[in-house]
């Protein structure tokens, strides 16, 4: 056991992947020597050489092109886009054929790759470093998206990640990259994308979010529970794309009040989806409508005001008081 | 410092099939007439589909007619274990590597299953949006070059291709790791109604090469021997780890961009004529004629042969079409290697909404 | 007054605007001398010339890019991808700086452009060229998104993007370039982007619909009518985004039973957006959940199965009853 | 047909300052000083970024130390009406083109305030996707050919840069309608940690020209007039309708590439002290000095002048900060020329959200 923080244990994931099956490369903008912007990489090309751990030239539709060719020709590819901004660089690629060479070939070209690219806000960076638009993947058939919310998630899910024999967008929240620290077994552990997990149990309402909006999601829960006897069931998406339903739907029964938590824009937001799920599958549950606690509908402002942008625990328990029409006296 | 390159044609046949000796390739008698085959082959193929397509029997498709040397003289050089990236308009390479003449069809008739790749094929299934598929084959070079095999990818663009900028990522990768891939530009002079010269300002496509320190060659794209020869080289050099190479083929889209086009609107008849005069296949047959490798006879009997082919395989794509056509449920084949629950329930939804008469 | 098909209609707006205003200018991939794969730019050359309106090299990212560099110098560029399926090549062009050059300017360059995209089913063509993706779009903060079903829709909301200020995206329902014709005034006629319109009113349920699958909806609509005595509203969202949710509200109040039809994978499809919309104005007002009838989420098959895949007249009919809870003899 | 091309370097100036006569461009002292200035204020701006980061008052950013000279050289040759077009690390062209330091430093402290470009301006804000701001610039001369205005574009980015397909398709559309744009590459030898040989295998950036048909040339980047001449030239032809220009500014990244990067990871230090001995601006000093148009108390005086202006900027840049910290509504403004409902709604629901402990 060992305490790591997430970039540690997305490298440790990276490791064991390496070390358990040599058709595995990771490969990106300065991954290699740099050991990633963020130290993600570290030590890999050292241990597994550059034929495995690589730097390409500035050129993400090359990097996901690329992968989708070693992927043909039976490798493993693990690539990162140094922010998800850039992927954007890349979006032909993903769409038109990393999401569709299995479909397209009838089968014969299974695309095993994954995707890692950081995301999200709060880490006081520039333009097109902090913003969270997931949609974009997980509205795209042919991939799967996956975002995890501690270490240990983060560990187990890439090595799902990589073992899933479908391309897999694995965005990583950099705002937790460091943030805290969690215990990680020894033993490899796996999730695979489509499973979504309980964090906390609860029968007053339920609040579901993922990644990097998970802590202040939590703490609100917390603060629900101590200052207000409120019993929120927490819930961790983890996996956009599949949508773990059962899991929304059968919290959404239980409670009949819904909160949905996250950085992306709102409008055609995941929150969205979330929503109408809830109102297919447990509209009839439903004691209040469900809440969206999203990012604005604007860019994510520049770092000063970025905290202001972000949903932050004080805004989730406004919103969920509200939404359970409790006055709280606040300020 | 002063550095040099060339924009020299290279051609061995000229426009009446005479060959020049001093640059023949080593092609004997065999190989010689199964790639003429091989170009009368695709360009029959070519023409019936045309005919099924103006009658509404499949959807648009892109011809291949003009650029048949361009394609098997490239492609006869692969050997089985290598790998085609094709782009759209390949139909004479596919069908030298194996795909049967019923799959076409079928994929033209709007079926997914016209789409799959044999599981002992290496090649890639076409790729539509342009210039896509070139990272795809230094992907593959890559891996064959990581896992020490002995293969050769070789990928077809057009001339248009040359614009996006997949085509620029993929050839400075590709120099940059010296890998083993042949890049196959098929200047066939117009992307849709965009002529060559709309498209860029290089004299040639070929020396494009020089921007990744690659080298660029440039050949009579209608010449099946210079193609042959060139690309000869390059897979060669490929093979034995010494990098890519970009060959430029000089060529001609003497038929419609795809069937929804109609090329009256932007070029002359004179240029299409002026190109049927360089005809790529009428070369050949001059030349094997004259070394004696066949005859009207043997020509004949080969027209022959091919169009029963193509009359059998229509007769199969419809038989496959047929059975197919009481499936719908296949849309939701082939997605993810295991249907996400979404995709099941959606499935099932579908399934009993079918049913529901039956109900 | 003419009777006009969409292609002339987009045509006549686009003629318009180039008349009207020295600014405008058109491009894009084969929309001179031939005019457009789908005659849309036909004879625009001719009379606007080649410094107007001209062919680009075969480059998406340059197209948009330009257009982007353009507006900022005070230029109106109309600029067209060949089919949305190939407008992820400019995706980063899209997201990154037209969505964005305004506000990261902070009003210095304000971005009037419009980019004119084909998108969607049955028009029995080659893969990429069939798709409906306008999320990926609708999401991003900074655009505009709107698709017309109609000549005489087109061709205002056309005249309403170019006139926008903002960066707008205009999809083309090419499945109705010529299906149909519709009577087009002589007089310039504006729609600017955000307006939705009731097509035909009721109070049963609402359908509400966009594009090209406006015409099932309203088939569906007399279908219910004239069969089962079922009075739908229909309303033509036409803009994406901004999202004219008074609209959509108003008749979820009224009838309280909502179906969207939208050919767009249903996950994360606009689709979860209205549900949203209609769970937190209309909540209380709902009779039943609504449906979505959408999309699945594949990728649309090629032409011989695309059919199966998009929702129909009849596929809505049999949603509405079950919505209603009301048992048809079918078959 | 054999073309040729040059890989050689133009130089003017020597490490030492010593000028190659025969090569000077017309500089009078007048504008040598203004650029010598312009240089030193660049570099003093850059260590006070550096500073402000390192003690937590800015967030990151990319300094131009070392890259002085090429950004100048080049810029001083644009007038008011023409348009610059920066990547990321162009402080030094952008001071000289007159946004105010206080700007910046508001920029670097995360406030969208900072990004403002003035109503007069002809200059895009910094684009930090990489490559991406070249279609920008082609679509600027592009509109600028079409309204007949005498105006040169200018666009600056790096060794890096060159691998992105923006670069391709940008380079490809200016050569292919001879647009009057400038393209400026900084090969300032490091694209964050990848090495220039690791980018791409083409002897040089500048022979990447060829593939459009374009001139490009390659000089020392660390040299004032070197760079100034050469772009004084490209700048003409582009403005005489000539077409456009690649220049290869040959430099080196002095400083970390964005302050969250540690080079000790990937490049030695002796390759710095190297290319330390090429600093641009000493060159220019001892020339200047030399040619009689500065001495060392006027460096001095104008040093103290800098440090002033430095001064008052930061402290103009807190009073805009402490302004603007209780405005976190201006998060909503400027995306659209009029808010949509849902922004509007958003932005009037977190005001209440804001004043709710005061209700
Ligand atoms: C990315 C992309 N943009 C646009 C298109 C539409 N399109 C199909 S083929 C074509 C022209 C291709 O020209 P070229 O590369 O010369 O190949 P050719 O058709 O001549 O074989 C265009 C513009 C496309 N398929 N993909
Ligand atoms: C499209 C894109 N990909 C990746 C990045 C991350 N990134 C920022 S700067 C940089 C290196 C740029 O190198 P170069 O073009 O040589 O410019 P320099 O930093 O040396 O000035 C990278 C990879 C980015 N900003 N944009
Ligand atoms: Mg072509
Ligand atoms: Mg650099």
């Amino acid at each position: 056991m060992a305490e790591l923080n997430m970039v540690e244990a997305i490298n440790l994931a990276l490791r064991e992947a390496l070390q358990e099956d040599d058709s595995v490369l990771v490969f990106g903008e300065d991954v290699g020597v740099d050991g990633g912007v963020f130290r993600v990489t570290d030590g890999l090309i050292e241990e597994f050489g550059e034929d495995r751990v690589f730097d390409t030239p500035l050129a993400e539709s090359l990097i996901v092109g690329t992968a989708v060719g070693m992927a043909a020709y039976g490798l493993k590819p693990v690539c990162e886009l140094q922010f998800s901004g850039f992927s954007y660089e890349a979006f032909h690629q993903i769409e038109s054929h990393a999401a569709r060479l299995r479909w397209r070939s009838q089968g014969r070209y299974p695309m095993p790759l994954v995707i890692r690219m950081p995301y999200g806000g709060g880490g006081r960076a520039l333009e097109h470093h902090s913003e969270s638009r997931e949609v974009y993947f997980a509205h795209t058939p042919g991939l799967k998206t996956v975002i995890p919310s501690s270490p240990r998630s983060a560990r187990a899910m890439l090595a799902g990640a990589i073992r899933d024999p479908d391309p897999v967008i694995f965005m990583e929240p950099k705002r937790l990259y460091r943030a805290f620290r969690e215990e990680v077994p020894e033993e490899p552990e796996c999730i695979p994308p489509g499973t979504a997990a309980v964090l906390r149990p609860g029968e007053d309402a339920t609040l579901v979010s993922y990644g990097a909006m998970m802590q202040p999601t939590l703490e609100a829960a917390g603060v629900l529970e101590a200052e207000c006897d409120i019993h929120c069931e927490v819930i961790d998406l983890r996996s956009l794309s599949p949508l773990d339903t059962d899991c929304i739907a059968a919290s959404s029964a239980k409670t009949g009040h819904i909160a949905i938590v996250h950085e992306a824009p709102k409008t055609y937001g995941p929150g969205a989806e979330v929503v109408a799920t809830i109102n297919e599958r447990s509209f009839y549950y439903l004691k209040k409508p469900v809440r969206r606690i999203a990012g604005f509908d604007v860019i994510i402002p520049l770092f000063a005001r970025e905290k202001a942008y972000l949903p932050d625990s004080e805004r989730i328990v406004h919103e969920v008081l509200a939404m359970l029409e409790i006055e709280k006296k606040e300020g | 410092m002063k550095s040099e390159f060339s924009t020299e044609v290279l051609r061995i046949l000229d426009t009446e099939g005479r060959a020049d000796t001093s640059l023949l390739p080593d092609v004997d008698d065999e190989l010689l007439l199964q790639m003429l085959k091989a170009m009368i082959r695709a360009r029959r193929v070519d023409e019936k589909r045309l005919e099924l397509q103006r009658r509404g029997d499949i959807g648009t498709f892109a011809p291949v007619k003009g650029q048949e040397a361009a394609q098997i003289g490239a492609i006869a050089n692969l050997q089985k274990n290598d790998w085609m990236i094709p782009a759209f308009r390949e139909s004479a390479a596919m069908l030298w590597r194996g795909t049967p003449i019923s799959q076409l069809l079928l994929y033209d008739a709007g079926y997914n299953e016209g789409g799959l790749i044999d599981g002992d094929s290496h090649d890639f299934p076409i790729a539509i949006p342009v210039a896509t598929q070139l990272p795809h084959a230094a992907g593959i070079a890559y891996a064959a070059k990581y896992r020490g095999d002995a293969v050769v990818a070789m990928t077809f663009f057009g001339d248009g291709a040359t614009s996006e900028g997949d085509f620029h990522e993929a050839m400075n990768f590709a120099a940059l790791q010296q890998l083993p891939l042949v890049f196959i530009c098929q200047n066939n002079h117009w992307a849709i109604s965009v002529p060559r010269e709309r498209q860029t300002r290089s004299r040639t496509l070929a020396q494009k090469a020089l921007a990744y320190g690659m080298p660029g060659l440039l050949v009579d794209g209608n010449d099946l021997l210079a193609v042959y020869a060139a690309c000869e080289d390059a897979v060669e050099r490929a093979r034995g780890g010494k990098g890519p190479t970009l060959i430029e083929c000089d060529t001609y889209r003497m038929e419609v961009h795809t069937t929804a086009d109609d090329p009256s609107r932007y070029r002359d008849q004179e240029e299409v004529e002026a190109w049927a005069a360089r005809d790529p296949i009428d070369r050949v047959v001059s030349y094997a004629r004259e070394r004696g490798a066949i005859d009207d006879a043997a020509i004949e009997a080969f027209e022959q042969e091919v169009e029963e082919d193509i009359r059998n395989a229509w007769k199969e794509a419809c038989q496959r079409m047929a059975e197919l056509d009481g499936t719908p449920l296949a849309m939701f084949e082939h997605l993810y290697a295991e249907a996400t629950p979404a995709v099941q329930a959606q499935r099932e939804w579908y399934r009993r909404y079918l049913d529901r008469s039956g109900e």
